[in-house]
């Protein structure tokens, strides 16, 4: 608590001859091991680290100590929904019957798991106002795969698999849309943004011919904008055969306010991990599950549930068109089993609590905030609001970097920066509904005081942080002379020179 | 509600500080007809008294292994997870932690992830591993792309005993990429080395192996490795880690590229997900690896400190050029491993291996003496997992094993079952397996 | 050893430092007919994977109320137990650390507990609480010597009604201190304040009051206070935590002690043990407390802190002068009853004892409709749980409940049975509860 | 993490209407409450704070964050055992079965419960060399007061009630001792401890008597030392008709390598919540079993658990000269069943590492340390050993007490300090056997450290700590303006003036 040293490695904590477990001795017949793996080459040595339990607990308690998270305070990191993960979901998880189940359980000795799976492929088509949803994707990127999977082969299957090669995206998507396209070997364009944040639809209107096989689209948008021509771009990708997918990523926005399958969106994915509160666990896992109108259900993946007539679960065989499959089991289970706890708990009652709350949230941050700091679009926003640190840079030579770091100083972890990328010195603050406004309030004031030791302290920013376990690092170097484990002599050669 | 802290009050003021008359009018930037007003679809809100109760009741549904043993196995294992690993993981400042963006404070993490690429590595004896995948499956598809990227080949081989959940992702993921599979054949239960030698050639970007392979038995990986390379293609292995306890691991005798599924360390078998996975390369191609990487470096006052690197291989900064589209992967689960490698440590992972392996071993042996019953693959040498031959269907053994409170093995087929033994098996468990096995007249 | 670091390699470096031969030899100081040689007779190590499978056995063996509904009560209560408590008292740095000795780096506990006080102190509207007794029954024990020493007196009343475990502990402590107890008669299933009148004199130096009482019925305690107060008397209550929520406190009515079990607020039942004891008491009598509390002070830089104060009183200082001999107290489960209300907050208390209020009288006016049923105290007014008279044998009604897989009442007598319903119960749990007992002929 | 304000209270934080729970609504019928609970006085408020879940798990997440633990670091306190807690006891306590389970269900619908408490009963009795064992007291006190209650029972059956009213205990012994002899009914008499740190014999033999009903001993005994006479002793107070209570905190220093009931010592209690393992809580729960010869047998208290000739466990009726009860139920159950799972880890193989190593570590500790800190008795030591900055005080006016708190500044948990109270500025060392060599060596190396401050920078230590969350904090003021609860007005007006 007191002490800010650095915490050392396992592998120099390590002491030949510790043991952190006991396991049991061998209850079968002896057999020397070379006759049962007769064919095997043995290793030599296994160079594990060696330590007992309280050492191992130490360690990575020190470890935890040295690390942010939710429930340490205020983490408004956009477009990640950095969310409050209720207890109850927790609970729920560690519970043996869902823990220690195994895949290949025969789902007549499984029926309560499937119950999770099945009444989650509904609840989610039915939020996204889809026909029907795949849960195998294990991340939002996963989904976007996924998705254009599907376009793909609905388009091969309508005999336009060789003409429609192009996705088109907005300039201010997520990266992974652009990669995820690539990643489906289709070639990417990307659509401008105009004046207001959104979808240029002359400059989309000039990009869209036969061989646009879909646009992807993040609605609310990376902006944190809805795109309110949204009917508009439906009809003209529409109208060239093109489908429209979306970036669930911020369906925070709009849960139980408005569906993307109403606005003529085709396939979407869901990232239980941002909008279902299932917690990020320092990067992972996630479940991206993809919901889908009609017309593009007989692609979907293996891995379906569906119930019997007599009500049982059982895993649907998938049918001749399907893509196959993307993961090696259903799905992200324990992910999608907290989110169905969550669900549970607002209901249809109340579920569009999240979303209201969440653009509360936002907006009343753009207001409060927006008096010292520039807005980038100054409208009223949806769940994240795009703040720019440009005048900033400009007077004070003070860049949104600069801000970010200061934070720490003040107990917050900043908000995400330099994304999207068309905005200079961006900010990008998610509040989400779960935090109080007295949590908004003080973080606004610390703000303000970032703000004025731009003004007149600067250096007080380019030093920043001060307070925390490491200062700023040496990523340049990181990068040039990669080290990416102990007792590295290992290098690409490349750099080395 | 519980988890919104707004009361009516609060979202009246905070309404008037933005200037609007009622929660309705935030979603005014939405089109009239593309707002949603009815109520949804979905189940009723439940109290959480009432929701504990319904959820207690879905678990107690499924058959778990903590109430019955099990002999599934095909790619998940019901190995033992020390309690280190529940006590560590529950640890909120790791759960409830976003991606270490922000490295002063997430120091924690990223140590974290930076040990895991460590043991990794040392235990596939690989240059250097990344901070994980979705899983084996999807991680061995981004081997081969990557390996097609590296040799500027189109074309894979992958073994006809690769887990054929494996082949059926590699399939999906490939047709993208344009890159043909093709399948070495089966032969006694490992792949034919005749047939291998045959197909390779110039245009191969890679050899697909799993060691032990789907059925549990050994690969000739060395041989593999050497044909493999004699045609210029990168063997990409996807290993049993427990395995690595006992056998050479692929660092040592050339393998390119690795990617295994890691669920066995540590991981709960969770119904199949999330799963884990592993991914480890030699040095000279780490700059094409997939996913994210943490790295060792100063801060400005010069004390350690770790850090994502090789950022320019990511989807966030290179789009549609990125190595891969992964952002979000299997953190939590990564560090579940590496609390279960360090709390198992050397002298503990060998013990879960050699237990597994006798415990198999002994199971097959008393099983094939069950007339009826036989090895599939009586001459491959296996490791904690066989396939049998049985004289009735798998589905009407298993049931007899059902009544029994067993969860019996993996059905490969009409009469043929996958049988998968860990370390938390007991002789009395195996043995009860068994009897139920010989007691009937199939 | 997974606990013990010490390798062979530390021991012998370790004895050499010391100048010793053997780890035998660090004993030496130990007569040798002292010195125990043989093995013990205790059970064999289990490993891990052995003592998760034995435990979760055992565990399987127990009734709990997860499984079955339980309508149990008698002074430990199936209330809900919010997923905050288990979250916050999961973590190390409270469960694993000591009484907090060092203010500096124990300002966690420090201030959880200088809360829990104020809690209590809010929730019984007493003036100070202390951070916590053994039980609400040893509490009960350390307020009649409290009472004593601060009267001057030797005689304390103590109601029929009170729970007969209160009182076995009661007359065991009481006993060692010489003072009397004589008990005031229950009358109609409350305390007889007409015997109360007449016994109470100028010897007395507390009259003991549970309320509701132990067959779950109010008493009147404002008389009692009343009475008591007018003997010279102190008044020592014990409620019933939860129906404070809707009750008026004991400080609104002039009680001097209160001595309460805290277990319904967020603890388990866990077989009975821990259980918690809450303990508060009038300003004037703060110098007299039992047992632990923390005060508010400042650090040398003016910042607010918290701390052990009013130490005079404790045993470490005081020794056989102290006001009590305790030192362990519950600090974890005090802990615990502060997150529960904290989480239940002001309406959420309230609807837990109103769900239970409700229910409960629903069960009893379903029960009491059954011929041969009937209420033992058709005329007292009760909270969440009575008392019935049955047509069989208690013993057997509870075996027909078990058979259909609930856990029925608590024995008073062969055909009594008290009745205990938390909002935990569902109105379909307590029809089937009731029919079980309808529907036979006993 | 980076921040080190002050967490406000609960109270500060509480607003009006928000909750951190969903509860039902009734099932049942509704009837207004007054008419349910006719009698009733309702109160008017329920001043109880309202937050949101997020702020609960904030708070107390807080809270954690500014206290040391063990899973923290090393935490030397002598007498305090505080040994690592495995995470597998913990595993245990959390199953539903046990921790769910009502302690009035019938004894055959809990036989697993009923089991454990039967074993330990045997295994504590077992492992104190005594022949019967009570589960039932809540804490180390608690079992010291019932020992002296079977004492004065015992006498009284013998007749010698009257007369035997004195229980000796040794000037070094833990406050609990004198003052549970107090608590039932005895007055108390101090023994001297002679120039070796042990009982000595012939103040002893000055206060032996037909009034001694009995002596209380700490074996090792609070300097850690043995009390090598102990022979001798047993057999003087036995010679007056009197008892020996064991008190056994310290047998951390003796599992598996000596027993009380060998060495003539007729009741014990022992701390499982020191010596196996379970976790201190921030000071409880506890659990004090007690132990006793069979001469004692008859007084013991309620809750015992039989075997029945079919192997069921049932609660013993208790006999007529059973003292009767000492606490509610049967026992710190759930205490009870983490020390069972730790014991049954050890198993009477390997259960005696933990007195070799727990010694091994102490005079380790003894000799690294002793060059530099005076050892207040220099011999070889049991589980603690016991240093004295007497010599730093003369010199340099650094106390105990400085020492303690500069300690914090270096990451530790400070060791006792000024107890026993025979000894100036004591120092008292427990390491336990679950600290590992490298810990106890940076320890030597952090005191050396801070010995060396203590003659150049003295300043430094009586500034200390000054990396904490608070500093050195007014104790004074604290006791005589007691402030025990938020928005205190109340105080015992004795000291206001
Ligand atoms: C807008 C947007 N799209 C896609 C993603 C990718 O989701 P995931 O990280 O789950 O793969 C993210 C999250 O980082 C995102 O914010
Ligand atoms: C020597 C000694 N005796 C008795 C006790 C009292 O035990 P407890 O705190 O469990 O009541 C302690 C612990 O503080 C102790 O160290």
């Amino acid at each position: 608590m007191s002490k800010q040293l650095g915490e050392p490695l396992l592998f120099e904590l390590s002491r030949p001859g510790r043991k952190a477990v006991e396991l049991p001795v061998s209850d079968v017949p002896d057999a020397p091991l070379a006759d049962l793996l007769a064919a095997a080459d043995f290793r030599d040595d296994l160079p594990l680290p060696e330590l007992a339990e309280p050492d191992v607990i130490r360690h990575y308690t020190h470890l935890s100590q040295r690390n942010y998270s939710i429930d340490s305070g205020f983490y408004p990191l956009g477009s990640c929904t950095m969310k409050y993960n209720p207890k109850i979901n927790e609970e729920a998880a560690r519970l043996p019957g869902f823990a220690r189940l195994h895949p290949a359980t025969p789902p007549r000795l499984a029926q309560g798991a499937m119950r999770v799976l099945y009444d989650m492929q509904h609840i989610l088509a039915e939020i996204g106002g889809m026909d029907a949803c795949s849960l195998q994707p294990a991340a939002g990127a996963h989904g976007e795969l996924l998705g254009l999977m599907l376009i793909k082969a609905y388009h091969e299957d309508h005999g336009n698999g060789a003409i429609k090669d192009t996705i088109l995206t907005p300039d201010a998507a997520h990266g992974t849309n652009p990669a995820s396209a690539a990643r489906c070997g289709y070639r990417t364009a990307a659509v401008k943004s105009h004046s207001r944040g959104r979808v240029d639809i002359d400059h989309l209107r000039s990009l869209l011919n036969e061989r646009v096989a879909g646009i992807m689209l993040t609605n609310p948008n990376t902006l944190g904008l809805f795109e309110d021509n949204i009917d508009q771009i439906a009809e003209l990708v529409h109208g060239v055969g093109g489908l429209l997918y979306c970036d669930g990523a911020n369906m925070n926005a709009l849960v139980g306010r408005a569906r993307p399958g109403d606005m003529g969106f085709d396939v979407m994915h869901f990232n239980l991990h941002k909008t279902f509160s299932t917690p990020h666990g320092g990067g992972g896992p996630g479940s991206g599950p993809v919901a889908v109108k009609k017309a593009l259900i007989p692609y979907l993946p293996s891995g379906l549930v569906a119930k019997t007539a007599d009500g049982a679960y059982t895993f649907e065989k998938p049918g001749p068109l399907s893509i196959g499959s993307v993961a090696a089991g259903f799905g992200s289970f324990m992910v999608i089993l907290r989110a169905y706890v969550y669900i549970l708990t607002y209901g249809r009652e109340k579920i569009s609590r999240i979303a209201e709350n969440a653009v509360l949230n936002a907006n009343y941050l753009r207001m409060r905030l927006g008096k010292d700091l520039d807005v980038a679009y100054n409208e009223l926003c949806m769940h994240e609001c795009i703040f720019t640190a440009k005048r900033q840079q400009k007077a004070y030579g003070v860049k949104a970097y600069d801000i970010a770091k200061r934070l720490m100083d003040y107990g917050y972890h900043p908000p995400t920066i330099y994304f999207p990328l068309i905005v200079h010195e961006a900010l990008m603050i998610e509040p989400t509904e779960t935090e109080s406004r007295e949590t908004l309030d003080a973080f606004v004031e610390a703000m303000q005081a970032i703000l004025t030791e731009a003004r007149e302290t600067p250096e007080l920013l380019s030093a920043a942080p001060v307070t925390t376990p490491v200062r700023r690092l040496d990523e340049a170097t990181a990068a040039r002379h990669p080290c990416l484990r102990w007792s590295c002599d290992v290098s690409d050669g490349a750099n080395d020179a | 509600m519980a988890y919104i802290a707004n009361t009516d009050a609060d979202q009246k003021a905070m309404l008037a500080e933005i200037g609007l008359a009622s929660i309705d009018d935030l979603f005014s930037q939405i089109p009239e007809q593309d707002r949603f007003s009815g109520q949804l679809d979905i189940p009723a809100s439940l109290d959480q008294i009432a929701l504990q109760k319904y959820i207690a009741r879905l678990a107690g549904l499924n058959a778990d292994s903590e109430k019955f043993p099990t002999f599934l196995g095909a790619g998940v294992y019901d190995h033992y997870v020390p309690p280190t690993v529940g006590a560590v993981l529950g640890r909120s400042e790791f759960y409830t932690s976003y991606t270490p963006y922000q490295p002063e404070i997430s120091q924690g993490v990223l140590q974290s992830i930076y040990e895991f690429q460590t043991l990794i590595g040392e235990l596939f004896a690989m240059d250097v591993a990344n901070a994980s995948m979705y899983d084996g499956a999807t991680g061995l598809a981004e081997a081969a792309i990557m390996a097609a990227d590296l040799t500027g080949r189109k074309r894979v081989l992958v073994f006809e005993t690769v887990s054929p959940a494996y082949q059926a992702v590699l399939r999906t993921y490939l047709r993208h990429s344009a890159i043909e599979i093709v399948v070495v054949p089966n032969r006694d239960g490992a792949g034919d080395l005749g047939a291998l030698e045959e197909l390779l050639g110039d245009g191969d970007a890679a050899v697909l192996v799993q060691h032990p392979n789907f059925f549990g038995n050994l690969e000739a990986v060395r041989d593999i490795v050497r044909l493999a390379h004699a045609a210029g293609a990168l063997v990409i292995e996807s290993p049993d880690p427990i395995s690595l306890a006992l056998l050479d691991p692929p660092g040592a005798y050339g393998v390119d590229i690795v990617a295994a599924e890691g669920q066995s360390l540590g991981c709960p078998m969770g119904f199949g997900g999330p799963l884990l996975g592993l991914f480890a390369c030699k040095s000279e191609f780490m700059r094409r690896l997939p996913g994210r990487v943490v790295g060792e470096t100063k801060d400005i006052e010069g004390k350690r400190a770790f850090v994502m690197t090789l950022r320019t291989r990511e989807q966030d900064i290179r789009r549609e050029k990125a190595t891969s589209n992964i952002c979000t992967n299997v953190a939590l689960y990564a560090l579940a491993s590496a609390v279960y490698l360090a709390t198992m440590g050397k002298t503990g992972l060998r013990e879960v291996a050699e237990l597994s392996t006798r415990k198999a071993h002994y199971a097959a042996d008393r099983i094939s003496k069950i007339p009826g019953f036989s090895l599939t693959y009586p001459n491959a040498t296996f490791f904690k997992e066989f396939a049998i031959e049985t004289p009735a269907l798998v589905d009407e053994i298993n049931k007899a094993l059902w009544s029994e409170g067993i969860v019996g093995g993996y059905a490969l087929g009409e009469k043929r079952m996958l049988v998968a033994v860990t370390e938390q098996r007991t002789s009395e468990e195996i043995d009860r397996f068994v009897d139920v096995m010989r007691r009937t007249d199939w």
